[in-house]
C-alpha cells in the first residue's frame, strides 16, 4: 500500500517493483515506484493529454 | 413488503416502478392514476412492457406497509393526512413536505398548507444527511431534484471556512425534470437544443438548500439538450487558502460512507468531471472540484440523473433504510457508456 | 463460471464487463485490452468506476471456462484456434466466424480466413433460431448488430408466401455501432444531426440475413441523431393477401418461445410501433408491422440496443443457455423512459 502524490489516495500495488508504473484509481495518474522500503511514488513523466477543446 | 404508488403515471411514477417490479423484496399493491384507471401501465410506460399491470384509483382499497406519492405539490396535501393516520408508511416525491416551515411553504409555493403537523413528522429524505432519522421514521419528504444536486455537493464542504452568504450556482437540466406535461416551450421545434434559463433566483429548490445547510444560494436553472440528467456548477469564495488534498479529503471520507456518493476528479480520460451522461439510470452522485488557490475561489460540479438520486432512485433508497435493507437492495444499477 | 473479454476497453467490450460484473453466475479472469494493460478499466468505461478492475494483456495466463472475443474482425482469427484449442469455450462477438462459407467471408471481409475448420465448428448466435445447437456447442459466432435487427422481423415470416427476392430494407443506425475509433467524421460538428447513408447495398451484414433466412436483401444503413439503437423498416411484397390476425399470430407464436421477442402494435400511447430509444440498456428485440392488404404489400419494424441484443446482450444469452441458466439470467434489464 502506498499513497498518490497526486491525490493522497491509498493504492494496493501487487508484487510492486522499482520503475513500475502504476496508476492511481482515483486520479488516474501515472505514478513511478522509486523506492520499495519504504514504498514510494513519484508522479510519472507525462506528456500533458491534449484535451481537444 | 407490500407497497402503493399514487399518481403512477408521471416520470417520476413511471421510474419508481420500473425500480419496484425489480425490487427483491417488494410486491405490488395499487398503482393509481385517476385518468389512466383500468388502462395497462405500459401503455403510459412502454418500458414496462410485459408486466401486464393496471392502474387502479385511489378510490380503490389498499393494503400497503407503504404509500409513495408522487403527485404534483398541492396535491399531494390532500391525501397526506388520510393516508398518514391509518399508520401506514409514506415517502412523498412530491414537495408538501420539504419545507419544515409552513410560511416557507407559503413564500415558495404561494399555498396555505393543509395538513402543516405533517411537516415536523416528516424527515427530509437525504439519507447522507438524515440516516438515523429515516431509520425511525413513517413519513419521508423526498428532496428536489436540483436541491439533491446542490445539497450532495454543498453539505460536505459546511465546515470550511467559506462565505456562506456568496454562493453562485449554475445548474443545467434536462427535459424530464419538469414532468410529462407539455406546452408551447416544450414543442420539439422549440426545446430541441435550446440553453433556456427558466425561473433564475427564484427556484423553488433553492429553499431546501438553505434549509439543509444553512448556505444562501443565487441559482439559476437552465434547461439544455438533454432529457435526463441535471450538472450543477457552483462557485464559491474562500475565507482563506485550501489545498487540493484537504478538500479531496473531505468528499473522500463523505464517499467511504455513503456508496451512492463518488468523488470524481480525474488526470486521464474523456469523462475527469461528473457527467449525468453515464449516471443515466444510476443512483450515484458525482461531485468534481477545480481549485484556485491564490484567489481563493473554487468550483464544485455535481452531477445526477434527475429522475434517479434525485427522484426515485433517493425515494427507494429512503424505503430501504426504513426497512433495514442494505441501502442499495434493487438499486444496484450502472450508467450505461457509451449512451 | 470463470469468464475473461479478450479487448475489452471498446464499447462492446465495455458493455459486456457492465453485464458480468452483476451477473450472478460468473466470476472474472482476465479482461485484456493490449494497449490499456495495467490501467485501470474505469479509465476508458467510467460507468465502471468502483468496481477496481484492471486492463491486463492477452499474454498473460488464463483460467477460464469461457471466453469472449470482441476483436475487431480479422484480429480474432489469429487468436481463435489457440484458445478454442485448450477445449475452453469461447464467444466471438467479432464477424469472423459468423459467415459458414470461407469464399462468402473473403467476398464480404476481403480477407483468407485463418482457422476454417472452426466455421462450421461455430454456431450462430441467435438463440431464437438456434438454441438447441447452442446448448451444445463450445463455439458461437455473436451475430452482427444490424443483421440481428433484420433476422429477428425476417426469420419467423420464413414460411410466408412472400417476393423473397425483392426485400427492401432501409435501416438507421446508432453512432455506438460503429465503435469507439474516431475519425474526421466522427467529429461532433460534422457528425450531429447528420442523416448519412454508408456502405449502402454492401453492408456485410447482408450476407448474414441471407445464409439465416434465405432471403436475398437489399439494405441502406443510415447513421443518424442516437447514439444506442437501430431501427429497421422492412418493405416487403407479398404474392398472395394476408390479414393482421394472421400477420399478429405468426409473430405472438414466436414471441411467446423467445422471451427477449416483443409484438409492438398499438392503436393507442405515444410508443405505437417498436422504438429503441425505450430498449436503450435492455435486450429486447421488438418487431411490429403494417400491411396494405389490397396493394399486397407489408411494411414490418424491428428495434433493438446494437450494444445489447445486437452485441453484449446476445453473447450473454447465449452464454446463458450454453451453461444451461435461466436464458434472462443477468439480462433483466428494462428500457428507461423517458430517455
Amino acid at each position: 500500500m502506498a499513497e498518490c502524490p497526486e491525490c493522497s489516495c491509498i493504492i494496493e500495488i501487487e508484487n510492486p517493483e522499482v520503475g513500475d508504473i502504476v496508476e492511481c484509481s482515483e486520479c488516474g495518474i501515472e505514478l513511478e515506484i522509486i523506492s520499495l522500503d519504504p514504498l514510494i511514488l513519484e508522479i510519472a513523466p507525462e506528456e500533458e493529454e491534449d484535451w481537444g477543446e | 413488503m407490500k407497497v402503493s404508488i399514487i399518481g403512477a403515471s408521471g416520470y417520476t411514477g413511471g421510474e419508481l416502478l420500473r425500480l419496484l417490479v425489480n425490487h427483491p423484496e417488494v410486491t405490488l399493491d395499487r398503482i393509481t392514476s385517476e385518468s389512466n384507471a383500468g388502462s395497462f401501465v405500459h401503455m403510459i410506460h412502454p418500458n414496462l412492457r410485459g408486466f401486464n399491470i393496471k392502474f387502479s384509483s385511489i378510490k380503490e382499497s389498499f393494503d400497503s406497509d407503504l404509500v409513495f406519492f408522487c403527485l404534483p405539490h398541492g396535491v399531494s396535501m390532500d391525501y397526506l393526512r388520510e393516508f398518514y393516520d391509518t399508520g401506514v408508511k409514506i415517502i412523498d416525491l412530491g414537495a408538501d413536505l420539504r419545507l419544515k416551515d409552513k410560511d416557507v411553504y407559503k413564500s415558495w409555493y404561494g399555498l396555505d398548507h393543509k395538513c402543516p403537523e405533517l411537516l415536523e413528522k416528516a424527515v427530509y429524505g437525504i439519507p447522507e444527511i438524515h440516516r438515523e432519522e429515516i431509520k425511525k421514521t413513517k413519513l419521508v419528504a423526498n428532496p428536489g431534484c436540483i436541491a439533491t444536486s446542490m445539497i450532495m455537493a454543498l453539505y460536505p464542504l459546511r465546515h470550511l471556512n467559506i462565505d456562506k452568504e456568496r454562493i453562485v450556482i449554475d445548474s443545467k437540466i434536462g427535459s424530464s425534470a419538469s414532468g410529462d406535461s407539455f406546452s408551447a416551450s416544450s414543442h420539439h421545434p422549440e426545446r430541441s437544443r435550446a440553453i433556456r434559463c427558466y425561473s433564475p433566483i427564484y427556484h423553488r429548490h433553492i429553499a431546501e438548500v438553505e434549509q439543509e445547510t444553512g448556505f444562501k444560494v443565487t441559482m439559476a436553472p437552465h434547461a439544455i439538450e438533454m432529457v435526463r440528467g441535471i450538472f450543477t456548477t457552483i462557485y464559491l469564495f474562500l475565507n482563506q487558502p485550501y489545498d487540493e488534498k484537504e478538500i479531496r479529503g473531505i468528499y473522500r471520507d463523505f464517499s467511504e460512507n455513503n456508496k451512492f456518493f463518488r468523488v470524481v476528479k480525474q488526470k486521464k480520460g474523456i469523462y475527469r468531471h461528473p457527467d449525468p451522461k453515464i449516471l443515466t439510470g444510476s443512483n450515484f452522485c458525482e461531485v468534481g472540484f477545480e481549485l484556485d488557490r491564490e484567489n481563493r475561489r473554487m468550483i464544485v460540479f455535481s452531477a445526477i440523473d434527475n429522475l434517479m438520486k434525485g427522484a426515485a432512485g433517493a425515494a427507494v433508497q429512503n424505503m430501504n433504510i426504513m426497512y433495514g435493507l442494505e441501502e442499495d437492495t434493487g438499486l444496484k444499477y450502472i450508467g450505461y457508456h457509451p449512451i
